[in-house]
């Protein structure tokens, strides 16, 4: 009785135990003896049960599979015609799939070996190395021409008296129009600082409302892949898609500019 | 030495993981084939030497590891992590290995159990992860194996693996599943 | 090479923090003598092929690390080739090149934020550098560009960079940039 109990607990799984049986009994794989082999795994799940050990339900699920195979293999066969050549043998899904197991079992023992060996070798933590970030290798010149004409920019509207201003009047709503063209123009999405490209200080102020006012409408979205990165800006694909229904970002920026 | 079999030596050990082909020219600031003759010649002077460290080439990088020889001695060290994994672990990370990407639900297929708990512990340990999502019903979550896989088991890459056995259904000819029929009879 | 020195070299190279005199001892199965032996050869042994590794005696133990003659390919290791400049660091740095010799606080002034990261990041990848100090109160460090500054831009020499950007196309007037000077001084 104690041989059953160390037999029992080996088992991970149903195709274990039936791989276990098939050995045992020196089954031939491609012809299973599928009463017997039935009655010999319903007799050890009743030892399970005899020990008090937990049955899980993957060993029901292949008990029931396994009658089920052997009450098809009962069931008089039509006689035999083309389309009989079709229907596989009941024991067929059940034979690949011991056959599939049993393949991978076989590795695993031989990645069991490659792992051991491997073992052997030992290797180091890595060192403590400082991070070192290195410059891009390809910078654009005017790239750098630009942003400096932008702090001169910036800087203008912040420091110079209000009066060598020219006096110019923007609205929100012309911002507003503008900013969801030019969005449409670049393919939805643009660089915060890009927006704001506009020279005086209302200007820039009438842009930063229609910013705000387009995120709260959820008409854009704005947002900073990590920090100190790039602020983007970008339009919500739901509200382009209900706006203009399939159309690609061309049509709809072709729209965009006939209504303008 | 070449003192550039030198900077090698010193740019494997301080990486302890393996340094990538692409990372050692740029390093060692030489070309491919001057950089295989350094691998080469250090290979060949740690072999020479019967040094206590080799040279493997693994995850697609190459890295140093202790010589298998003096296994016995390193063992006294008692730096070994327990990577041992259970049986029902290892058949579950070779299907995982050899049928990437796969979903959790075809393997428990194939082991005939469920292996919730293997998963998340095979996650856990960084031998597997998820690769995406299948396109079918319910989207299930693609798993595939790690580079720390590939170093577990001294591997360069994945076409490294061991042969899988032949699937023996393949081996089924249309007389055979005839044979079978008639004898179900 | 003695089969011990090997061993020896494994055990160091295994071993996370530095291997006590007897904790070796223990390991190799042999006695003081003999160990002091080992280690002089082993030693030596690195010395002569200028290995990449050294043998350090430290902290009651004895460890392997990398010979400081390679540092400098070592510490590559940890180099991270950045994508591009974000715009804060492409405007100071813009700042600098246009407007060189010029001061941390200077350029604060001009683009009316704190750039104390930027600064840093800017010099870590060497696109500028600390040209000498200014005569004034405090005596700040100016700071300029380099050489590598004029490869990623593709300058033969600062000559090369483009004239400043014409007042007009800021709509900034003569007498503005004069304004402008002024209040940035």
């Amino acid at each position: 009785m104690e041989q059953y109990s160390i037999n029992l607990e080996c088992f991970q799984g149903p195709m274990e135990l039936l791989m276990h049986l098939i050995d045992k009994n020196k089954i031939d794989i491609y012809d299973i003896p599928i009463a017997s082999l039935t009655e010999q795994y319903i007799e050890y799940l009743d030892r399970y049960r005899s020990f008090n050990i937990e049955i899980t339900s993957e060993f029901i699920i292949m008990a029931a599979t396994l009658v089920q195979i052997k009450s098809r293999m009962l069931l008089p066969r039509p006689p035999k015609s083309q389309e009989d050549e079709e229907e596989a043998d009941p024991r067929q899904e059940l034979i690949e799939r011991i056959l599939e197991y049993k393949r991978f079992k076989e590795v695993s023992n031989v990645m069991e070996e490659m792992q051991q060996v491997q073992g052997r070798c030992l290797t180091r933590e890595p060192m403590d190395i400082p991070v070192r970030h290195l410059a891009p290798r390809q910078l654009s010149l005017h790239e750098l021409v630009e942003a400096f004409a932008n702090v001169i920019a910036v800087r203008q509207e912040l420091k110079l008296p209000p009066v060598l201003v020219s006096h110019e009047e923007y609205t929100i709503e012309e911002k507003m129009e503008e900013l969801i063209s030019r969005l449409h123009q670049q393919g939805g999405k643009m660089n915060f600082f890009a927006v704001f490209s506009g020279h005086s200080r209302s200007e820039l102020i009438a842009t930063f409302l229609a910013v705000l006012e387009l995120i709260k409408l959820k008409t854009i979205s704005v947002y900073q892949q990590n920090q100190y990165g790039e602020i983007e800006i970008a339009v919500h694909v739901e509200d382009k898609a209900s706006a203009h229904g399939e159309a690609e970002p061309e049509e709809v920026m072709k729209r965009e500019v006939q209504h303008g | 030495m070449d003192r550039l079999v030198g900077a090698l030596e010193a740019v494997l050990f301080a990486s302890g993981e393996p340094v990538s082909h692409g990372a050692l020219l740029e390093i060692l600031q030489i070309d491919g084939p001057r950089l295989e003759q350094l691998l080469d010649n250090y290979r060949q002077e740690l072999l020479e030497r019967h040094s206590g460290l080799q040279l493997q080439q693994i995850a697609g990088g190459w890295q140093l590891a202790t010589n298998m020889d003096y296994y016995d001695y390193v063992q006294r060290l008692g730096e070994e992590r327990d990577k041992h994994l259970s049986q029902a672990a290892m058949e579950t990370l070779s299907i995982v290995a050899f049928k990437q990407p796969i979903t959790k639900q075809e393997i428990e297929h194939i082991r005939g159990v469920r292996i919730e708990k293997i998963m998340s512990r095979l996650l856990e340990m960084e031998l597997i992860r998820e690769l995406g999502r299948k396109d079918t019903i319910g989207r299930p979550i693609l798993y595939g194996t790690t580079d720390t896989f590939l170093q577990c088991f001294g591997l360069k890459d994945l076409g490294d693996l061991p042969e899988l056995p032949a699937p023996d259904t393949n081996s089924l000819t249309q007389e055979q599943m005839i044979l079978f029929q008639e004898q179900s009879e």
